[in-house]
Protein backbone atom coordinates (compact mmCIF):
# COMPACT_ATOMS: atom_id res chain seq x y z
CA UNK A 1 0.00 0.00 0.00
CA UNK A 2 0.74 3.40 -0.48
CA UNK A 3 1.75 5.96 2.43
CA UNK A 4 2.68 9.58 1.80
CA UNK A 5 5.52 10.72 4.18
CA UNK A 6 5.61 14.15 5.20
CA UNK A 7 9.74 15.64 6.24
CA UNK A 8 10.66 18.66 7.70
CA UNK A 9 12.89 21.28 8.89
CA UNK A 10 15.99 19.38 9.64
CA UNK A 11 14.44 16.10 8.70
CA UNK A 12 13.43 17.77 5.02
CA UNK A 13 17.21 18.87 5.11
CA UNK A 14 18.93 15.46 5.74
CA UNK A 15 16.89 13.65 3.63
CA UNK A 16 16.92 15.91 0.78
CA UNK A 17 12.94 16.46 0.60
CA UNK A 18 10.09 17.75 2.17
CA UNK A 19 7.47 14.55 0.92
CA UNK A 20 7.77 11.10 -0.26
CA UNK A 21 5.46 8.40 -1.40
CA UNK A 22 6.32 4.91 -0.15
CA UNK A 23 5.14 0.90 -1.00
CA UNK A 24 5.02 -0.79 2.03
CA UNK A 25 3.47 -4.01 3.20
CA UNK A 26 -0.09 -4.33 4.61
CA UNK A 27 0.61 -4.05 8.33
CA UNK A 28 3.58 -2.03 7.86
CA UNK A 29 3.94 0.36 11.24
CA UNK A 30 4.86 3.90 11.70
CA UNK A 31 8.56 2.20 12.97
CA UNK A 32 8.83 0.56 9.07
CA UNK A 33 8.41 3.63 7.45
CA UNK A 34 10.95 5.16 10.05
CA UNK A 35 13.31 2.74 8.93
CA UNK A 36 12.87 3.14 5.01
CA UNK A 37 12.97 6.60 5.72
CA UNK A 38 16.48 6.30 7.54
CA UNK A 39 17.94 4.25 4.35
CA UNK A 40 17.26 7.59 2.11
CA UNK A 41 20.00 10.04 1.45
CA UNK A 42 21.01 11.02 4.58
CA UNK A 43 18.03 9.77 6.55
CA UNK A 44 20.58 7.54 8.68
CA UNK A 45 21.16 11.18 10.21
CA UNK A 46 17.36 11.45 11.86
CA UNK A 47 17.22 9.78 15.05
CA UNK A 48 16.07 6.01 15.54
CA UNK A 49 12.92 7.09 17.12
CA UNK A 50 11.35 10.30 15.86
CA UNK A 51 8.19 11.84 16.75
CA UNK A 52 5.81 11.37 14.41
CA UNK A 53 2.03 11.98 13.69
CA UNK A 54 -0.07 10.31 11.62
CA UNK A 55 -3.22 11.64 9.99
CA UNK A 56 -2.00 15.60 11.87
CA UNK A 57 -2.27 13.17 15.36
CA UNK A 58 1.10 12.11 17.30
CA UNK A 59 1.15 8.08 17.31
CA UNK A 60 3.19 6.22 18.86
CA UNK A 61 5.99 4.01 16.39
CA UNK A 62 3.95 0.48 16.65
CA UNK A 63 0.90 2.23 15.21
CA UNK A 64 -0.48 0.00 12.08
CA UNK A 65 -0.85 2.22 9.06
CA UNK A 66 -3.53 1.87 6.18
CA UNK A 67 -3.66 2.81 2.94
CA UNK A 68 -3.58 6.68 2.23
CA UNK A 69 -2.50 7.51 5.40
CA UNK A 70 -0.08 10.68 5.87
CA UNK A 71 2.66 10.16 8.22
CA UNK A 72 4.75 13.03 9.23
CA UNK A 73 8.51 12.77 10.80
CA UNK A 74 8.53 15.44 13.48
CA UNK A 75 11.96 17.00 14.61
CA UNK A 76 12.15 18.75 18.08
CA UNK A 77 9.21 21.17 17.76
CA UNK A 78 10.83 24.84 18.66
CA UNK A 79 7.62 27.17 18.62
CA UNK A 80 7.03 30.47 20.33
CA UNK B 1 -11.22 31.08 22.00
CA UNK B 2 -9.17 32.18 19.24
CA UNK B 3 -6.81 30.34 17.18
CA UNK B 4 -4.12 31.20 14.54
CA UNK B 5 -1.17 30.50 12.64
CA UNK B 6 -0.53 33.76 10.68
CA UNK B 7 1.84 35.11 7.63
CA UNK B 8 1.97 38.54 8.95
CA UNK B 9 2.66 40.83 11.75
CA UNK B 10 0.60 39.75 15.11
CA UNK B 11 -1.41 42.48 16.19
CA UNK B 12 -1.11 42.14 20.05
CA UNK B 13 -3.58 44.91 20.88
CA UNK B 14 -6.33 43.03 18.83
CA UNK B 15 -5.25 39.86 20.60
CA UNK B 16 -6.16 41.40 23.88
CA UNK B 17 -9.35 42.81 22.43
CA UNK B 18 -10.44 39.00 21.97
CA UNK B 19 -10.26 38.23 25.53
CA UNK B 20 -11.71 41.70 26.86
CA UNK B 21 -14.86 41.50 28.46
CA UNK B 22 -16.64 43.06 31.49
CA UNK B 23 -17.05 39.50 33.40
CA UNK B 24 -13.01 39.80 33.81
CA UNK B 25 -10.92 41.75 36.27
CA UNK B 26 -7.50 40.05 35.29
CA UNK B 27 -6.11 39.82 31.48
CA UNK B 28 -2.84 38.05 31.43
CA UNK B 29 -0.80 38.86 27.93
CA UNK B 30 2.43 36.77 26.90
CA UNK B 31 4.15 38.26 24.34
CA UNK B 32 7.33 35.75 22.37
CA UNK B 33 9.48 38.00 20.36
CA UNK B 34 12.95 37.18 18.89
CA UNK B 35 16.11 37.39 21.09
CA UNK B 36 19.20 39.04 19.58
CA UNK B 37 21.18 36.58 21.38
CA UNK B 38 20.96 32.88 22.06
CA UNK B 39 22.91 30.12 22.94
CA UNK B 40 25.64 33.12 23.39
CA UNK B 41 25.14 33.75 19.24
CA UNK B 42 24.64 36.83 17.81
CA UNK B 43 21.02 36.01 16.10
CA UNK B 44 19.80 38.79 13.10
CA UNK B 45 16.63 36.94 12.39
CA UNK B 46 14.43 33.64 12.33
CA UNK B 47 12.64 32.01 10.20
CA UNK B 48 9.84 29.86 11.52
CA UNK B 49 8.34 26.95 9.41
CA UNK B 50 5.45 24.35 10.71
CA UNK B 51 3.53 21.80 9.31
CA UNK B 52 0.55 23.85 8.99
CA UNK B 53 -2.49 21.95 9.11
CA UNK B 54 -1.23 19.76 12.27
CA UNK B 55 -0.24 22.77 14.01
CA UNK B 56 -3.26 24.66 13.42
CA UNK B 57 -5.03 21.42 14.84
CA UNK B 58 -3.00 21.42 17.83
CA UNK B 59 -3.28 25.05 18.93
CA UNK B 60 -7.02 25.19 18.77
CA UNK B 61 -6.55 21.61 20.88
CA UNK B 62 -4.59 23.43 23.12
CA UNK B 63 -6.86 26.59 23.66
CA UNK B 64 -9.72 24.56 24.35
CA UNK B 65 -7.83 22.48 27.11
CA UNK B 66 -6.68 25.47 28.62
CA UNK B 67 -10.24 26.85 28.36
CA UNK B 68 -11.59 23.86 30.06
CA UNK B 69 -8.55 24.04 32.56
CA UNK B 70 -9.56 27.55 33.28
CA UNK B 71 -13.09 27.75 32.94
CA UNK B 72 -12.70 30.50 30.02
CA UNK B 73 -13.46 30.83 26.95
CA UNK B 74 -11.75 33.99 26.58
CA UNK B 75 -8.14 32.95 25.70
CA UNK B 76 -6.48 33.59 22.16
CA UNK B 77 -3.05 32.85 20.69
CA UNK B 78 -1.73 33.62 17.34
CA UNK B 79 1.93 32.28 16.21
CA UNK B 80 3.59 33.69 12.99
CA UNK B 81 5.30 32.28 10.47
CA UNK B 82 8.21 33.34 7.99
CA UNK B 83 11.29 35.61 8.43
CA UNK B 84 11.18 37.47 11.63
CA UNK B 85 13.61 40.15 12.83
CA UNK B 86 15.26 40.79 16.09
CA UNK B 87 12.72 42.38 18.25
CA UNK B 88 9.55 40.98 15.67
CA UNK B 89 6.89 39.23 17.86
CA UNK B 90 6.68 35.67 17.13
CA UNK B 91 3.91 34.36 18.98
CA UNK B 92 1.09 36.19 21.88
CA UNK B 93 -0.87 34.60 24.19
CA UNK B 94 -3.80 36.39 26.10
CA UNK B 95 -6.44 35.23 28.65
CA UNK B 96 -9.07 36.75 31.01
CA UNK B 97 -10.99 35.47 33.59
CA UNK B 98 -12.66 37.03 36.40
CA UNK B 99 -9.73 36.03 38.64
CA UNK B 100 -5.96 36.23 37.98
CA UNK B 101 -4.68 33.15 39.04
CA UNK B 102 -7.22 31.53 36.67
CA UNK B 103 -5.73 33.96 33.67
CA UNK B 104 -2.04 33.62 34.78
CA UNK B 105 -2.79 29.88 34.49
CA UNK B 106 -4.39 29.46 31.36
CA UNK B 107 -1.78 32.01 29.93
CA UNK B 108 1.12 29.37 30.84
CA UNK B 109 -0.86 26.58 29.99
CA UNK B 110 -0.73 27.48 26.15
CA UNK B 111 2.33 28.65 26.34
CA UNK B 112 4.40 25.37 27.70
CA UNK B 113 1.83 23.33 25.41
CA UNK B 114 2.55 25.43 22.29
CA UNK B 115 6.11 24.65 22.71
CA UNK B 116 6.35 21.18 23.24
CA UNK B 117 3.25 20.21 21.23
CA UNK B 118 2.84 22.21 18.20
CA UNK B 119 4.71 21.31 15.01
CA UNK B 120 6.62 24.38 14.15
CA UNK B 121 10.52 24.85 14.03
CA UNK B 122 12.69 27.70 13.16
CA UNK B 123 16.13 28.24 11.89
CA UNK B 124 18.22 31.04 13.12
CA UNK B 125 19.99 33.22 10.93
CA UNK B 126 23.36 34.45 12.61
CA UNK B 127 25.61 37.40 12.03
CA UNK B 128 28.16 35.47 10.54
CA UNK B 129 25.75 34.79 7.49
CA UNK B 130 25.07 30.75 8.57
CA UNK B 131 21.85 29.47 9.64
CA UNK B 132 20.87 26.43 11.68
CA UNK B 133 18.03 24.68 12.99
CA UNK B 134 17.14 25.44 16.87
CA UNK B 135 18.34 22.83 18.33
CA UNK B 136 20.94 22.24 16.23
CA UNK B 137 20.71 18.44 15.08
CA UNK B 138 24.14 16.96 14.56
CA UNK B 139 25.29 13.31 13.67
CA UNK B 140 23.34 10.86 15.14
CA UNK B 141 22.14 12.49 18.22
CA UNK B 142 18.72 11.13 19.48
CA UNK B 143 16.46 13.65 19.21
CA UNK B 144 14.44 14.31 22.17
CA UNK B 145 11.54 16.70 22.96
CA UNK B 146 13.11 20.46 22.60
CA UNK B 147 12.14 21.48 25.82
CA UNK B 148 13.92 25.27 25.24
CA UNK B 149 12.79 27.54 27.52
CA UNK B 150 12.42 31.21 26.22
CA UNK C 1 12.52 49.64 36.70
CA UNK C 2 9.62 51.74 36.51
CA UNK C 3 6.48 52.06 39.28
CA UNK C 4 3.90 55.21 39.14
CA UNK C 5 0.78 55.51 41.44
CA UNK C 6 -1.01 57.66 38.53
CA UNK C 7 -4.64 59.72 38.26
CA UNK C 8 -5.12 59.30 34.71
CA UNK C 9 -5.71 56.00 32.17
CA UNK C 10 -3.03 53.47 32.24
CA UNK C 11 -1.62 53.66 28.84
CA UNK C 12 -1.04 49.79 28.69
CA UNK C 13 1.03 49.76 25.24
CA UNK C 14 3.42 52.19 26.78
CA UNK C 15 3.99 49.83 29.97
CA UNK C 16 4.51 47.16 27.25
CA UNK C 17 6.81 49.44 25.54
CA UNK C 18 8.74 50.21 29.09
CA UNK C 19 10.21 46.41 29.23
CA UNK C 20 10.87 46.14 26.03
CA UNK C 21 14.38 45.08 24.74
CA UNK C 22 16.45 42.73 21.91
CA UNK C 23 17.83 40.80 24.54
CA UNK C 24 14.41 39.77 25.84
CA UNK C 25 12.64 37.20 24.48
CA UNK C 26 9.62 37.13 26.16
CA UNK C 27 7.01 39.36 27.77
CA UNK C 28 4.43 38.74 30.43
CA UNK C 29 1.64 41.55 30.99
CA UNK C 30 -1.08 41.76 33.79
CA UNK C 31 -3.84 44.08 33.42
CA UNK C 32 -6.23 44.51 35.88
CA UNK C 33 -9.88 45.60 35.20
CA UNK C 34 -13.05 47.16 36.98
CA UNK C 35 -15.64 43.97 36.27
CA UNK C 36 -19.27 44.68 36.58
CA UNK C 37 -20.23 42.15 38.92
CA UNK C 38 -18.63 41.66 42.48
CA UNK C 39 -19.53 38.84 45.04
CA UNK C 40 -22.66 38.56 43.34
CA UNK C 41 -23.21 42.04 42.98
CA UNK C 42 -23.85 44.53 39.88
CA UNK C 43 -20.88 46.88 39.84
CA UNK C 44 -21.15 50.39 38.05
CA UNK C 45 -18.02 51.83 39.38
CA UNK C 46 -15.09 51.67 41.81
CA UNK C 47 -13.33 54.32 43.58
CA UNK C 48 -9.35 53.91 44.47
CA UNK C 49 -7.69 55.69 47.06
CA UNK C 50 -4.53 55.25 48.42
CA UNK C 51 -1.99 56.50 51.11
CA UNK C 52 -0.12 57.99 48.10
CA UNK C 53 3.25 57.82 49.43
CA UNK C 54 3.66 55.01 51.12
CA UNK C 55 1.89 53.40 48.18
CA UNK C 56 4.39 54.66 45.99
CA UNK C 57 7.19 53.24 48.32
CA UNK C 58 5.92 49.85 48.03
CA UNK C 59 5.43 49.71 44.78
CA UNK C 60 8.92 51.38 43.86
CA UNK C 61 10.07 48.41 47.01
CA UNK C 62 8.29 45.85 45.62
CA UNK C 63 9.53 46.60 41.64
CA UNK C 64 13.00 46.40 43.12
CA UNK C 65 12.50 42.89 44.61
CA UNK C 66 10.56 41.43 41.70
CA UNK C 67 13.97 42.64 39.77
CA UNK C 68 16.37 40.87 42.11
CA UNK C 69 14.43 37.80 41.74
CA UNK C 70 13.81 37.53 38.18
CA UNK C 71 17.17 38.89 37.48
CA UNK C 72 15.76 41.61 35.13
CA UNK C 73 15.27 45.28 35.20
CA UNK C 74 12.51 45.31 32.52
CA UNK C 75 9.67 45.34 35.14
CA UNK C 76 7.04 48.24 34.94
CA UNK C 77 3.97 48.59 37.19
CA UNK C 78 1.02 51.46 37.39
CA UNK C 79 -1.71 51.37 39.48
CA UNK C 80 -4.64 53.92 38.72
CA UNK C 81 -6.47 56.35 41.39
CA UNK C 82 -9.65 58.21 41.32
CA UNK C 83 -13.44 56.77 39.58
CA UNK C 84 -13.29 54.05 37.24
CA UNK C 85 -15.74 52.43 35.14
CA UNK C 86 -16.24 48.89 34.35
CA UNK C 87 -13.88 47.99 32.01
CA UNK C 88 -11.26 50.50 32.47
CA UNK C 89 -7.75 49.22 33.91
CA UNK C 90 -6.57 50.15 37.82
CA UNK C 91 -3.18 47.86 37.34
CA UNK C 92 -0.76 47.08 34.59
CA UNK C 93 2.34 45.25 35.60
CA UNK C 94 4.56 44.40 32.67
CA UNK C 95 7.71 41.82 33.13
CA UNK C 96 10.01 41.19 30.70
CA UNK C 97 13.50 38.46 30.15
CA UNK C 98 15.01 36.53 28.05
CA UNK C 99 13.04 33.77 29.55
CA UNK C 100 9.15 33.35 29.56
CA UNK C 101 9.94 31.25 32.90
CA UNK C 102 11.51 34.05 34.49
CA UNK C 103 9.02 36.90 33.26
CA UNK C 104 5.60 35.40 34.40
CA UNK C 105 7.22 34.98 38.15
CA UNK C 106 8.16 38.36 38.07
CA UNK C 107 4.75 39.76 36.84
CA UNK C 108 3.06 37.15 39.21
CA UNK C 109 5.14 38.49 42.25
CA UNK C 110 4.16 42.01 41.40
CA UNK C 111 0.78 41.68 41.14
CA UNK C 112 0.67 39.25 44.48
CA UNK C 113 2.52 41.70 46.61
CA UNK C 114 0.87 44.57 45.14
CA UNK C 115 -2.34 42.95 46.46
CA UNK C 116 -0.94 42.26 49.73
CA UNK C 117 1.07 45.50 50.81
CA UNK C 118 0.22 48.42 49.07
CA UNK C 119 -1.78 50.21 50.83
CA UNK C 120 -4.71 51.12 48.09
CA UNK C 121 -8.63 50.77 48.41
CA UNK C 122 -11.62 50.42 46.69
CA UNK C 123 -15.09 51.47 47.41
CA UNK C 124 -17.40 49.91 45.06
CA UNK C 125 -20.72 51.41 43.60
CA UNK C 126 -23.66 49.48 42.62
CA UNK C 127 -26.58 49.66 40.56
CA UNK C 128 -28.67 50.10 43.50
CA UNK C 129 -26.90 54.05 44.50
CA UNK C 130 -25.14 52.01 47.32
CA UNK C 131 -21.58 52.10 47.72
CA UNK C 132 -19.22 50.02 49.97
CA UNK C 133 -15.21 49.62 51.18
CA UNK C 134 -14.21 45.96 49.59
CA UNK C 135 -13.94 43.84 51.69
CA UNK C 136 -16.69 45.39 53.84
CA UNK C 137 -16.42 46.54 56.88
CA UNK C 138 -18.87 44.89 59.57
CA UNK C 139 -19.20 46.01 63.33
CA UNK C 140 -16.28 44.41 65.64
CA UNK C 141 -15.32 41.67 62.71
CA UNK C 142 -11.44 41.52 63.08
CA UNK C 143 -9.91 42.77 59.45
CA UNK C 144 -7.24 40.52 58.72
CA UNK C 145 -5.62 40.50 55.16
CA UNK C 146 -7.32 41.04 52.13
CA UNK C 147 -6.35 38.29 50.22
CA UNK C 148 -9.03 38.14 47.74
CA UNK C 149 -7.99 37.00 44.12
CA UNK C 150 -9.04 38.82 41.31
CA UNK D 1 4.71 64.08 72.86
CA UNK D 2 2.67 64.45 69.58
CA UNK D 3 2.02 61.80 67.03
CA UNK D 4 0.01 62.70 63.46
CA UNK D 5 -2.48 59.73 62.93
CA UNK D 6 -3.56 59.05 59.66
CA UNK D 7 -6.70 57.13 58.81
CA UNK D 8 -7.99 55.81 55.46
CA UNK D 9 -10.87 54.24 53.91
CA UNK D 10 -13.38 52.58 56.14
CA UNK D 11 -11.06 53.85 59.63
CA UNK D 12 -11.47 57.51 58.14
CA UNK D 13 -15.37 56.82 58.01
CA UNK D 14 -15.20 55.56 61.22
CA UNK D 15 -13.67 57.93 63.64
CA UNK D 16 -14.86 60.69 61.20
CA UNK D 17 -11.83 62.54 60.02
CA UNK D 18 -8.97 61.24 58.26
CA UNK D 19 -5.92 62.50 60.36
CA UNK D 20 -5.92 64.03 63.97
CA UNK D 21 -3.01 64.77 66.21
CA UNK D 22 -2.95 62.57 69.74
CA UNK D 23 -1.23 63.50 73.01
CA UNK D 24 0.93 60.39 74.07
CA UNK D 25 3.17 59.58 77.22
CA UNK D 26 7.02 59.33 76.67
CA UNK D 27 7.69 55.35 75.36
CA UNK D 28 4.30 55.22 74.01
CA UNK D 29 3.87 52.49 71.46
CA UNK D 30 1.47 52.26 68.31
CA UNK D 31 -0.78 49.84 70.92
CA UNK D 32 -1.77 52.82 72.59
CA UNK D 33 -2.54 54.68 69.84
CA UNK D 34 -4.69 52.27 68.50
CA UNK D 35 -6.59 52.08 71.74
CA UNK D 36 -7.11 56.02 71.85
CA UNK D 37 -8.33 55.61 68.07
CA UNK D 38 -10.59 53.32 68.64
CA UNK D 39 -12.04 55.20 72.44
CA UNK D 40 -12.87 58.13 69.11
CA UNK D 41 -16.41 58.42 67.40
CA UNK D 42 -17.18 54.86 66.23
CA UNK D 43 -13.60 54.18 66.44
CA UNK D 44 -14.73 50.86 68.75
CA UNK D 45 -15.62 49.11 65.36
CA UNK D 46 -12.06 49.45 63.77
CA UNK D 47 -9.69 46.12 65.05
CA UNK D 48 -7.96 45.73 68.29
CA UNK D 49 -5.45 45.07 66.13
CA UNK D 50 -5.29 46.61 62.98
CA UNK D 51 -1.80 47.00 60.44
CA UNK D 52 -0.31 49.80 61.12
CA UNK D 53 2.53 52.15 59.34
CA UNK D 54 4.83 53.98 61.25
CA UNK D 55 6.55 57.06 58.82
CA UNK D 56 5.41 54.50 55.49
CA UNK D 57 6.65 51.31 57.27
CA UNK D 58 5.15 48.51 58.52
CA UNK D 59 5.17 48.50 61.68
CA UNK D 60 4.10 45.97 64.81
CA UNK D 61 2.16 47.07 67.96
CA UNK D 62 4.96 47.06 70.18
CA UNK D 63 6.83 49.65 67.81
CA UNK D 64 8.16 52.45 70.22
CA UNK D 65 6.91 55.93 68.85
CA UNK D 66 8.96 59.09 68.85
CA UNK D 67 7.87 62.71 69.18
CA UNK D 68 6.43 63.61 65.07
CA UNK D 69 6.14 60.01 64.06
CA UNK D 70 3.07 59.65 61.81
CA UNK D 71 0.96 56.04 62.26
CA UNK D 72 -1.32 55.40 59.81
CA UNK D 73 -4.22 52.82 60.46
CA UNK D 74 -4.50 50.19 57.35
CA UNK D 75 -7.48 49.20 56.45
CA UNK D 76 -7.49 45.37 54.76
CA UNK D 77 -5.54 46.78 51.54
CA UNK D 78 -7.22 46.17 48.09
CA UNK D 79 -5.53 47.53 45.21
CA UNK D 80 -5.37 45.39 41.92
Amino acid sequence: MTITVLLFASYADAVGRPELELDVETGATVRDVIDQVRALGAGDRLPTAPMVAVNEQYASRDHELREGDEVALIPPVAGG
Amino acid sequence: MHSAIIDTPIDVPKILERVRGNANGATVLFVGTVREVNDGRDVTGIEYTAYRSMAERELASIVEEAAALAHSNDIAVEHRLGELSVGECSVAVAAAHPHRGRAFDAARYVIEELKRRVPIWKREQYVDGTREWVPATSGHTELVDAGDER
